[in-house]
């Protein structure tokens, strides 16, 4: 990865040239209805999937804050675990140790994610490409590393374990049939693409647009790229921090494994499937992704591998941009059809 | 003083492997600026198939190497003309990452159908086995063999690389891909021949290295982090880059497992940080990066 | 596809008969949480492949209940999808008996939940101590850290090795086995020179030979988790002149597992583990399951110690059922019925200890010799009724 | 007459080669002054030494009064030093509309703001109105800059300059690239420029520098050759050698 940050990446946003924006903030807009409609839509008709549906939600929180990172400030990461890891440890030590409120957990995490990624990035984001790459695993290893010494806080290997969450305003009890487990997810999930979406419409959010396209020009307006970046990197700490939360309150444990280089990596192939820039697009691709994953592991635990990784090519070769531009295509030939009739 | 000299012997063999699997993946990321995620996977492929020439064919340690790197090199040549091709420059990042992981994903699933998912070895000659005195060291003869493969395939890459037409076209091309289909070479055999390399060394790599790196479906997966940082460390699409990377890589990684193993973690990858900050394009600038 | 729709189908089949008929003929369904894909796929293989041996051997029903097992794969360790997977099996699938679980993460993400729907879990094999303490509901048929090492550690010490060092994976069960180690070997007026604790991923060993080889010691334990690590290591030792040195190689018996010995080759040979079983266990009835896995699959190359974990397991979710007369599982009364049973299995005797619900059994010495060309552990020595003797020790 | 940007005896070397020497100029509030010289005179150099691109070997930079001459270019832009660039460089994705209220936003210091919505910032749109209408673009306000003709884009890069509330404005090279039937257009523009800024433009087009420029200076090899207004810079000898001189080289 050579400049990810100096070009804008065509790949990642061929509706910007085709359609002109109007049509694409359309989508947008209904994006987040459709989210929210969808996952209520789930929770009545799948109620025997719900742990899979609550993975899904907090994991499509985790792909979010990474389409932050990367779809609106051009930052490529493979370390993107390491906040959600941190945030997930700190919700589950301030549950363990002291206050097992979920909202409290989720604020806690927050701010550890958030923080670690104001420190982290503030270290690491004056490169660029395959360095920066490398620096952000660097990061999530030494985290990770961090978590598997700190036994006492963290359980290390083992886990942290016993975390036990209290009732969502001392009314719903986090029980085995996950339903407020999911409804909380999902809830938590929607309010994170209304403030992601706030944000990127915000004058933060422009200017974060502008340093994707074309740093240089950011500075001679006389605007400090880096200091855009850092701050992105921070916001997107913050939720990716919070979804390490959210897990830890609908899993009541945390593994190393929520802070590894394969979680980084695996929300990376999810949101590049989905659609980079769109925020609904790590929904869908996160949907996309752990649905089929979960289907077919099911019915061929052996082989599932195969087909996933046939699946990627296949998206790479025939719907370039990931699902979401493929829907947007398609609602964009629907709309011509109907102008012309 | 022992001590010093012991980290010295066993970081330049682990940097060995290390520099001949990635500095085919330096190589194609230099010139078709190709993230190639699944350059492990076709190591690990490389490894297989001597597995399998040298234990079920029975053919000797030396040929079973040859077949292996030839055999890779065949079957990842078709994968150039049909996926890669599309993918080539950097503005296609995120579907290089995108397909080149799926492309492992799938190899891996081919070879644990076939070989199932156990550990595999690719027996040694009665040559390499045993260790070798080296001053006040005793080092596996296996390891030293190493060493001399990595200097040869230094030395062959450079002299491949300045003394030779394809190295000119080659260099021409990193430099200025534009200025080169100007003067009438034509990248697209270029290309060929140049992922033809990166998928030889990486099986070459995937061969010697079998004893250090073991071979198991999972291995694709397992060591591309540190492929990767050697490329970033030693700048892409320099061959010298790789080497002085792989090798301080491997000297760093041995000192910081010998001297302080309880974090010989943390010792590698802030190494790594601390690189990256002081020379943040690598080593030795890539051309193209 | 096909199997989740005949698993539907059956289900609704079933559904039908038990509202239309009295208490009888019932299926249970028992869920196994395991890797079956991933690093670590072998796991769940041999999982897989001594269930269906054990019903092969003992039929699929207990009096008039059919037993049914429903996999589901969780590739490495990663506990919250571990706990999300077992409420599915729970709450959809409405399993009667929680099974599997190879790491340690994985088996203590789902306490609350089996607490909660009052279901027995048997681990086939996650090794740390502690697991049992956290749920009265847990039933454990593998072994520990402390199980294998402290009967090996007192053997070193009866061999005169006075110096010794312990070389590690970072990570909780290997400081299991570093502290089971330490106490012990300590304990029989044995020196422990140098800690050695690696990192999990490690596969360049040679820097800790060295290390070893500096530290003095006549004898190194060593724990890794089985797989590529372990290869690596051994080979080293083998390369790196210890062996030649005449420094003597002990560790728990995943250093030589049977999946890995062929891939091991030559450099395994004389390496002394102990553990709970050998394929090469010479009885009558180890002598029936391992004939019976090459009838069925062909093969014997993966038949280990989590082939017997989930052998023995299997027979204890058997028990429990039959314990229970049929009909609905009461989680705490089966787990109840099940303490101090004692049993023959292909390992040798087993006894579930009523206070840790962890086998106790008997532990033995191997070596690596090659038997008929092949490699495997020959057992040289028992040492029977060895606790969990890491169950509540204050860490 | 306020001296706005003071420049003294500003040099720059490449390794042995001097590329420039000893440049010394001033602008006052209001002036309209261009710069003009063969290919090759470094202008480029110098405008990128005065809006910071690139540090100088040797020389002061002053900005109202305050040396700039170290600081970096971002920090200058914020003093009040715009430049408009060459060949337009703009964010191809965003409006035309959203470039001016990100100028605008950056000069304020408000683009750190997060949960505020860039249309209801206070004061934003009408001031962006303002200078759509100034620079006649209210038609393309709504139109990605990608799929924009190349003359609206300059204009939307001079707008963009304005938008940051300069003191010193440096036009470089406007018109280039532009149709000679659009240029007219940029010329209006920079007409309706406030008066009290001071404004140098970077122009070969001597057509655009007579209709603009009171005052001319002119760059040969890296040196101030001479400066006046128009009249005198016509009559100047040295300036006819310059200019035919390097034409004759050319041919």
């Amino acid at each position: 990865m050579t400049s990810v940050a100096e070009r804008p990446d065509p790949m990642s946003d061929p509706v910007s040239r085709h359609t002109p924006p109007a049509a694409r903030r359309d989508l947008g807009w209904i994006g987040i209805p459709l989210v929210a409609a969808v996952g209520l839509a789930a929770y009545w008709l799948l109620p025997d999937d719900l742990a899979l549906l609550t993975r899904i939600a907090a994991s499509a929180l985790f792909v979010l804050s990474l389409d932050l990172v990367l779809g609106y400030g051009g930052i490529a990461t493979l370390g993107q675990a390491a906040m959600f890891g941190t945030g997930a440890y700190a919700a589950g030590i301030v549950a363990v140790n002291w206050i097992n409120d979920p909202f409290a957990m989720l604020a806690a995490g927050g701010i550890a994610g958030g923080g670690i990624a104001l420190a982290t990035g503030a270290l690491i984001l004056h490169a660029r490409g395959l360095t920066l790459l490398m620096l952000t695993i660097a990061v999530g290893q030494i985290v990770q590393e961090v978590a598997n010494k700190a036994r006492d806080w963290t359980g290390g290997s083992d886990g942290l374990s016993g975390i036990d969450p209290a009732p969502v305003l001392g009314l719903f009890r986090f029980d085995m049939f996950g339903r407020t487990s999911y409804l909380f997810a999902l809830a938590v999930l929607v309010a994170g693409l209304l403030v992601a979406r706030r944000i990127m419409r915000s004058p933060f959010g422009l200017a974060c647009r502008g340093v994707r396209e074309d740093p240089l020009r950011i500075s001679a307006i006389g605007g400090s790229p880096k200091s855009y970046l850092v701050a992105l990197y921070a916001v997107a700490g913050v939720f990716a921090g919070v979804a390490g939360a959210l897990t830890a309150v609908t899993s009541g444990i945390v593994g190393l494994d929520s802070a590894g280089f394969p979680w980084s990596a695996e929300a990376l192939v999810m949101l590049v499937l989905g659609g980079t820039g769109r925020l609904y697009g790590a929904v869908i691709g996160t949907a996309a992704f752990m649905g089929i994953h979960h289907i077919l592991a099911a019915s061929d635990p052996f082989h599932w591998m195969g087909f996933i990784g046939l699946f990627l090519i296949g998206i790479v070769l025939f719907l370039p941009g990931g699902i979401a531009s493929g829907l947007e295509r398609l609602g964009g030939l629907l709309r011509r059809k109907e102008d012309r009739a | 003083m022992e001590t010093m000299f012991g980290i010295a012997v066993d970081g330049v063999a682990y940097g060995m492997i290390l520099f001949i699997i990635s500095v085919g993946l330096s190589v194609t990321l230099g010139l078709m600026r190709v993230v190639n995620l699944a350059h492990g996977a076709f190591a690990m492929v490389g490894g297989y198939v001597a597995s399998y020439a040298a234990q079920t064919a029975g053919l000797s340690y030396g040929l079973a190497l040859v077949v292996a790197v030839a055999l890779t090199v065949l079957a990842t040549l078709p994968l150039e003309r049909l996926l890669y091709r599309r993918i080539y420059g950097s503005a296609n990042e995120l579907a290089q990452v995108l397909l080149t992981i799926g492309l492992t994903f799938v190899i891996v699933a081919g070879i644990n159908y076939l070989f199932g998912p156990t550990l595999k070895r690719i027996p040694l000659p009665e040559m390499l086995t045993g260790t070798v005195e080296l001053g006040p060291k005793a080092i596996p003869t296996h390891r030293a063999f190493v060493i001399a493969a990595g200097a040869a395939t230094l030395l062959g890459l450079w002299w491949l690389l300045e003394r030779t037409d394809f190295g000119i076209r080659l260099r021409a091309a990193v430099d200025d891909p534009a200025m080169a289909a100007a003067l009438g070479i034509r990248t697209e055999r270029l290309y060929l021949a140049t992922f033809a390399l990166g998928t030889g060394l990486a099986a070459l790599g995937g061969v010697l290295g079998a004893e250090l790196l073991p071979l198991e479906p999972y291995y694709a997966i397992r060591y591309i982090v540190l492929f990767l940082a050697v490329v970033a460390v030693g700048g892409a699409g320099s061959i010298f880059g790789s080497a002085a990377a792989a090798l301080a890589l491997g000297i760093v990684d041995t000192a910081g497992k010998y001297l302080i193993p309880n974090f010989g973690e943390f010792f590698f990858y802030a190494a790594l940080i601390l690189i990256l900050f002081r020379w943040p394009h690598g080593f030795f600038k890539g051309r193209a990066a | 596809m096909t199997r989740t729709l005949r698993n539907a189908l059956l289900g609704t089949a079933f559904g039908l008969a038990l509202a239309a008929g009295p208490a009888g003929a019932a299926t249970i369904k028992v869920g196994v949480v395991a890797p079956f894909s991933g690093p670590f796929g072998v796991a769940g293989k041999t999982f897989r492949e001594a269930i269906e041996v054990y019903q092969a051997q003992h039929g699929k029903t207990v009096g008039n209940d059919t037993v049914e097992f429903v996999y589901k794969d969780l590739d490495q360790a990663n506990p919250a999808q571990s706990k999300a997977l077992s409420q599915e099996l729970i709450v959809k699938e409405k399993v009667s008996f929680l099974a599997g679980y190879f790491f340690t993460p994985d088996a203590l993400a789902v306490a609350p939940l089996i607490d909660e729907a009052n279901i027995p879990c048997v681990i086939f094999n996650a090794a740390t101590s502690a697991i049992t303490e956290k749920s009265p509901r847990y039933v454990r048929t593998s072994f520990t850290l402390w199980q294998n090492t402290v009967p090996l550690a007192e053997y070193m010490a009866k061999q005169g090795i006075k110096k010794a060092v312990s070389a590690v994976s970072d990570y909780g069960p290997g400081l299991d086995g570093e502290a089971a180690f330490k106490t012990t070997f300590e304990k029989h007026g044995g020196t422990v020179v140098d800690s050695i604790r690696m990192p999990l991923k490690s596969t360049d060993f040679a820097p800790f030979m060295q290390r070893i080889k500096d530290s003095g010691a006549e004898a190194v334990y060593a724990f890794l988790p089985a797989g590529p690590t372990t290869l690596a290591f051994t080979k080293a030792f083998s390369d790196t002149g210890l062996k030649a040195a005449g420094i003597k190689f002990f560790g728990p018996g995943d250093l030589t597992q049977e999946p890995d010995l062929p891939a091991l080759g030559d450099a395994a040979l004389g390496v002394t583990t102990s553990f709970n079983y050998s394929r090469a266990h010479d009885s009558a009835m180890n002598k029936a399951f391992v004939a019976k896995h090459k009838e069925m699959f062909g093969s014997t190359d993966t038949v280990t110690f989590s082939s017997v974990g989930a052998y023995d397991g299997v027979h204890v979710i058997y028990q429990m059922i039959k314990n229970g007369g049929g009909g609905k599982i009461d989680g705490a009364k089966a787990v109840e019925s099940v303490k101090g049973m004692s049993w023959e299995s292909p390992r040798g005797p087993l006894t579930i200890d009523p206070d840790s619900r962890h086998v106790t059994q008997t532990i033995y010495l191997r070596t690596v010799e090659k038997v008929d060309g092949k490699l495997e552990n020959v057992e040289k020595e028992a040492f029977p009724k060895q606790p969990d003797y890491g169950y509540k020790v204050a860490k | 007459m306020t001296k706005l940007l003071e420049v003294e005896g500003l040099a720059k070397n490449f390794g042995g080669l001097q590329v420039s020497a000893d440049i010394s100029m001033t602008l006052n509030a209001g002036d309209r002054c261009a710069l003009i010289g063969p290919n090759g005179a470094g202008k480029t150099t110098f405008v990128n030494l005065v809006t910071g691109v690139i540090p100088p070997s040797a020389g002061t930079i002053r900005l109202a009064g305050r040396d700039i001459t170290r600081l970096p270019a971002a920090e200058r832009v914020r003093l009040g030093l715009i430049r408009s660039f060459q060949v337009a460089r703009l964010f191809k994705s965003m409006t035309v509309r959203e470039h001016l209220e990100l100028a605008v936003l950056q000069r304020d210091r408000r683009t750190f703001r997060l949960f505020a919505s860039v249309g209801k910032v206070a004061g934003l749109a009408d001031e962006v109105a303002g200078l759509l209408d100034t620079m006649g673009l209210t038609q393309a306000a709504h139109t990605a800059v990608g799929s924009l003709a190349y003359g609206q884009q300059r204009l939307l890069e001079i707008a963009l300059a304005l938008a940051m509330k300069p003191k010193v404005l440096i036009l470089d090279e406007p018109a280039a690239g532009v149709p000679h039937s659009e240029s007219q257009r940029i010329l209006d523009a920079i007409d309706r420029l406030p008066e009290d800024l001071a404004v140098l433009m970077i122009e070969h087009d001597m057509d655009l520098v007579f209709r603009f420029a009171r005052t001319i200076v002119v760059l040969a090899q890296g040196r101030l050759l001479c400066s006046g207004t128009a009249k005198e810079i016509v009559a100047d000898p040295r300036v006819r050698e310059v200019y035919l001189g390097s034409r004759a080289d050319a041919r």
